[in-house]
């Protein structure tokens, strides 16, 4: 079934994603702000690589959502609406993602 | 075992719930004298004719193979004609029997299978033979039959159904016995039918709705894995066509012998 | 109480192989309306228990040549000469029934033999195979080629499996846990049959046109036995008590390899596989008593060769009442590959690994010779001339065809089982097409079926159900088990009478009416001392020893005075009445010959 | 309930996956505040990193190592023949994923004492 398959993809793809996104991003600990995330947005790669991130996340966590939902009797005949719920949220989340990774950018 | 186990008391815990008259079930103790050999079965017999004859549970060959008497023991599912009683026993001398979980109860330790059942028929359990019948047997090798036999072992007792927590969560999913038996069917070289199986399996309810939560290998008192079976069936479904091509193939040969290398 | 009939075509009453193969031809033959009821779930049924094989002259393998009766087997050649023969297993089976048995029925049995082991095969039976892709074989007790076709140790389960699922298939109804309680015959001819649906309690009545009983066997009569809980023998005193006959009943086998004090089989593959039985010195006695066929001996006289080595002190176990089968010379891997459930039970119950100990066993009450007779389409007879009961067919162990005569050979049973469930498929359905009409009932026969239980739950009496079983199997192994003589057996016939008269007043201790299963005991256990009694008087009468009966009063086997089927009929006074029926031999080809191994 | 190492590694994966998905999109709120320009994203991002929303990070480590380990653990499963091992494996993945939260955990708890004092 196509939500099985795309939870393991995504899950194969988050492998490689998020060990790059908590190395990187959180590592080592520092104060968050604006400016120290600008300054490795500024080669356009790293933001390929945010948007695949975010695409996958969203792919990954949806199909997982809609799963933990179906598992149950009574949702498991709604499941074609759930899809479609999921599909909904995630192309809005992935909008609203995308515009917030392209948003970093440096002042003109 | 214990020498002279004759002083020994063992207090059966059982599960009582008649649905009927009770509003909710409750654990009743019994004392049972430890017998050398006594199995669970055995006390349960102890008990149901000497000390209370309203205890209810399914049994009858003793010796597991036919499948009545799965039941959860200690928290696990098992078949209680072939657990030693001496080994449940907890530190403080006691053993606690309930009903297979998840399935509702007809009476003490009597389940009602019903959705059990309707799986394995919605499988389509029997064999689907192919046009050109031969006069003799179909030939298969020993090597084919060998895959079978992890499959055609199975009792259907239940015990790996009532302990997948997926079942607990929805009863629409197929099930880790059915599953088993769709395994058989469709590695069988002797079935006509396998794409149609692997179709039928492949929804939301099959296959893909297993959690690999492996529970169904440990209660499966036989030691069958039906999870690797429902591994096995989830590529064999990915690559349909070319598996039913080659079981066409091979369809072609069921009455040559085997060529022995 | 709800007084509704149900009404089908046809009733089956069991879902064991006989039943099933029944249920499952009508259905393939066209009867719409067949319905199968058994008390316990259909793949719960006693016919998947059996471990060893089924019996047909297939001629797969035959043994390496040079290499004596234990030898290794091989698979035959394509084209090569062949070993076995249909006519070689009714020789076996004729020989092994110490001439009981009917010879025309044995040989439809073993020609259908072949048959219906391909359409096994052909319906999905996981059979072991040899190398070459066939049906693999082995040797078993009493048959002189290998033709004991297998699944590993697990023949029945696969056969009960495939046959069952063969039935759903063709849209066969089941009622599973439906207890029959009582057949109705009127005039001679079958009515239908009462139930209880274990669920509800509910008592009702089922009409049908034609009622096939297979409810098989009923080892459960004695203390140490191989049957599951469930062969109470209902069928045979259902129908008995319903006025039908009961024919051989006093032929009882012993199998010789039951799991020391627990009774749970053994197979005989252990020893067609090569498996030793030695005594308390190490002696592997068997030499002594068939110096042939050793361990393959057939069933009667293995076990007989036990008690006696058991009678005089050279058993094992701390009260020497057992006996070691050795299965250690045949290597883990084989033990592992051939005989895994063997190993398993063993492991489970005695505590013990083949692999690096001796099994304790002792002889084991399994197979019931006996039953309600039919002829080969599974049509009931009503007595010594053939007349029948219109509409009453029976097959598996609770018939009596007779094709085991006084002892049956391993292996058979399953064949039985099948090729007689399979024909009186085709007889119902005959019968059916031939319009067959469903006939009026006089009154209402669930009604005192009701008080029947009405009494077990309400009545005032204080016997305990269990006391009174155990009672009666202590006195029936004791008394007329293995060994028998006339003063055992009046004592076992005085015991029965004192237990019947004390279930009078027996009361069950659950009192709900939502699945008892105390009542179901008590009803079985009324049903073990009804044909027990028909067992002694039998045996009591028969004053010569032939297969499994064995006199140590009248040691030899007397053609002249006993080459005959015992019939028993429920007398007015509820006791049996015994008539006698003769055994079809055909005198040129299989006349009678002293039965050596 | 039927209670296993299976049903537990089960609940764990569950209830982690369940928790990383509500923390991702309360995740993309915060930071989408960048569309709005550096000062609403970097007065949002100070309110959500006192030391007590540290600690919530650490919490949140935790669950992503668990959670990637255990998918780990089941993708093994899937591609290759070792339900056999199935105890050990979970096992395993338990111990690395601790290991692992320890290990990132330190710098992050260092951080936030630092930040404090
Ligand atoms: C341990 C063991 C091993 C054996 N191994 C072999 C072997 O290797 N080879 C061989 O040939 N034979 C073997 N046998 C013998 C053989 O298994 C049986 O003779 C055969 O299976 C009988 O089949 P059946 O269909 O007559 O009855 P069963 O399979 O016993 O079925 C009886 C059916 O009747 C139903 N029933 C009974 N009473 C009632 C009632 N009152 N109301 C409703 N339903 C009822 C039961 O629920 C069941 O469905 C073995 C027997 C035993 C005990
Ligand atoms: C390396 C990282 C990850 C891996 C390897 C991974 C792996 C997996 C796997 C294999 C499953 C399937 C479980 C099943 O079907 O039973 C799964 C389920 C799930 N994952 Fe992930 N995952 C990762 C990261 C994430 C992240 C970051 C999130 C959240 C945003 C997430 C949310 C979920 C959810 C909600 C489920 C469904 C829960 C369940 O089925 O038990 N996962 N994950
Ligand atoms: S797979 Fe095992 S546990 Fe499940 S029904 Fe079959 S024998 Fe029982
Ligand atoms: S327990 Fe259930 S979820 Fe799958 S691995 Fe077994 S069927
Ligand atoms: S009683 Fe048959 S499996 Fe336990």
């Amino acid at each position: 079934m196509r939500v099985f398959q795309m939870q393991r993809w995504s899950a194969i793809a988050l492998l490689f994603f998020l060990t790059i996104h908590m190395i990187v991003v959180h590592y080592p600990p520092f104060h968050i702000n604006f400016d120290n995330i600008l300054v490795r947005m500024q080669n356009p790669v790293w933001k390929v690589i945010d948007i695949l991130f975010l695409l996958t996340v969203l792919i990954h966590a949806l199909a997982g959502a809609y799963q933990v939902i179906t598992d149950f009797d009574r949702a498991f005949d709604y499941r074609k609406g759930l899809a479609w719920a999921a599909v909904v949220i995630g192309v809005v989340a992935f909008v609203f993602g995308a515009a917030t990774i392209w948003s970093f950018q440096p002042p003109v | 075992m214990s020498q002279n186990g004759s002083n020994n008391f063992v207090t059966v815990r059982i599960q009582r719930y008649n649905p009927e008259v009770d509003k909710k079930p409750r654990l009743q103790e019994y004392q049972v004298k430890l017998k050398a050999g006594m199995t669970v079965l055995d006390a349960l017999h102890e008990i149901k004719t000497h000390h209370d004859g309203s205890v209810t549970f399914r049994r009858s060959c003793r010796h597991g193979i036919c499948g009545s008497c799965a039941m959860n023991i200690n928290g696990r599912n098992t078949l209680a004609c072939e657990t030693p009683l001496k080994d449940e026993v907890d530190s403080r001398g006691r053993v606690t029997i309930r009903p297979l979980p998840y399935l509702p109860v007809i009476k003490d330790l009597v389940v009602d299978r019903t959705t059990f059942w309707e799986q394995y028929l919605r499988v389509k359990p029997w064999l689907v033979p192919p046009d050109n019948i031969p006069e003799k047997e179909f030939r298969m090798s020993p090597e084919e039959v060998e895959a079978l036999h992890s499959a055609e072992t199975c009792i259907m007792c239940g015990a790996c159904y009532s302990s997948c927590t997926v079942i607990g969560l929805n009863k629409r999913y197929i099930g880790p016995h059915a599953l088993l038996k769709a395994f058989l069917r469709v590695l069988d070289p002797r079935d006509a039918a396998p794409g149609e199986r692997l179709a039928d399996i492949a929804g939301a309810d099959g296959v893909y709705r297993c959690h690999t939560v492996f529970n169904c290998i440990d209660a499966c008192p036989k030691g069958l894995n039906p999870t690797q079976a429902i591994e096995t069936l989830r590529k064999l479904a990915q690559k349909r066509q070319k598996f039913e091509a080659a079981r066409r193939e091979r369809q072609q040969h069921l009455s040559e012998p085997i060529s022995v290398k | 109480m709800t007084n509704d009939v149900i009404i089908h075509d046809v009733v089956i009453v069991g879902a064991g192989l006989a039943g099933t193969w029944a249920a499952m031809t009508a259905a393939q033959q066209g009867v719409k309306d067949v319905a199968v009821l058994s008390k316990l779930h259909p793949l719960r049924s006693h016919s998947g228990a059996a471990q060893g094989g089924i019996a047909a002259a297939l001629n797969n393998v035959r043994p390496v040549a040079g290499t004596g009766p234990r030898g290794p087997l091989e698979q035959i050649p394509e084209g090569d000469e062949l070993v076995d023969s249909w006519e070689l297993h009714m020789f076996d089976t004729i020989k092994g029934s110490d001439w009981l048995g009917d010879q025309d029925k044995i040989e439809v049995m073993v020609k259908d033999a072949i048959d219906i082991l391909y359409q096994y095969e052909h319906m999905g039976c996981v059979f072991s195979r040899t190398p070459d892709g066939r049906i693999a074989q082995r040797r078993f007790g009493g048959h002189s080629a290998p033709r004991a076709n297998y699944s590993a140790d697990r023949t029945g389960h696969v056969l009960l499996h495939t046959i069952h699922e063969q039935a759903l298939k063709h849209g066969v109804k089941f009622y599973p846990e439906w207890y029959v309680m009582d057949l109705i015959i009127e005039d001679n001819s079958v009515r239908g049959v009462v139930t209880l649906e274990v669920l509800t309690g509910e008592i009702r009545t089922i009409r049908a046109k034609a009622v096939m009983f297979a409810t098989g066997g009923y080892g459960r009569a004695f203390k140490i036995t191989s049957n599951a809980f469930a062969n109470t023998g209902d069928g045979v005193a259902i129908a008995y008590d319903a006025g039908a006959p009961l024919m051989d009943m006093e032929f009882v086998q012993f199998h010789p390899t039951g799991l020391y004090r627990h009774g749970i089989l053994m197979s005989e593959a252990c020893r067609g596989e090569g498996g030793y039985l030695i005594n308390k010195d190490g002696d592997h006695f068997m030499k002594k008593y068939a110096p042939d066929k050793m361990e393959l001996a057939p069933r009667d006289l293995v076990s007989r060769s036990e008690q006696t080595e058991i009678n005089e002190g050279r058993g094992v176990m701390e009260d020497g009442q057992g006996i070691y089968l050795d299965l250690r010379h045949l290597g883990a891997e084989k033990i592992m590959k051939r005989l895994p459930q063997i190993r398993e039970l063993a492991i489970n119950f005695a505590g013990v690994d083949p692999i690096e100990e001796p099994i304790p066993i002792q002889p084991t009450a399994h197979y019931s010779m006996g039953g309600i007779p039919t002829d080969v389409d599974g049509q009931v007879i009503a007595d010594a001339e053939g007349t029948p009961i219109v509409g009453f067919f029976a097959g598996g162990e609770v018939a009596c065809v007779s094709v085991h005569g006084a002892n049956r050979l391993g292996t058979n049973s399953l064949l039985e089982a099948s090729v007689f469930g399979r024909r009186a498929g085709h007889a119902i359905a005959r019968f059916i097409k031939g319009g067959a009409e469903l006939l009026p009932l006089t009154g209402d026969p669930a009604e005192r079926n009701r008080r029947i239980v009405a009494e077990l739950m309400d009545g005032d009496g204080r016997e305990n159900v269990e006391d009174i079983a155990q009672e009666l199997k202590s006195t029936m192994t004791q008394n007329c088990g293995i060994y028998r003589n006339e003063a055992q057996l009046k004592k076992a016939l005085n015991d029965v009478k004192a237990l019947q008269e004390r279930f009078k007043s027996a009361r069950v201790m659950d009192r709900s009416k939502r699945f008892n299963t105390d009542v179901l005991a008590a009803l079985e256990t009324k049903h073990l001392l009804t044909f027990s009694e028909v067992i002694v008087a039998g045996a009591l009468n028969r004053t010569e020893s032939r297969g499994a009966h064995a006199r140590t009063d009248y040691p030899k086997r007397d053609d002249e005075a006993w080459m005959k089927h015992t019939i028993a009929h429920k007398s007015e006074d509820g006791t049996p009445r015994l008539s006698y029926k003769e055994v079809t031999v055909f005198w040129d080809r299989f006349p009678p010959q002293e039965r050596k191994y | 309930m039927y209670k296993s190492t299976g049903f537990i590694s089960f609940f764990l994966r569950r209830f982690t996956g369940v928790a990383l998905v509500l923390y991702l999109f309360l995740h993309l709120w915060v930071i989408g505040s960048a569309t709005a320009g550096p000062d609403v994203f970097n007065a949002r991002l100070d309110a959500v990193q006192g030391p007590v929303f540290k600690l919530f990070e650490i919490l949140l480590l935790a669950a992503v190592i668990y959670h990637a380990f255990d998918g780990i653990r089941l993708l093994i499963v899937h591609y290759f023949d070792v339900t056999e091992y199935r105890k050990s494996l979970f096992y395993a993945a338990f111990v690395v994923a601790a290991i692992l939260t320890i290990a990132g955990g330190i710098p992050l708890f260092l951080f936030m004492l630092q930040e404090m004092g």
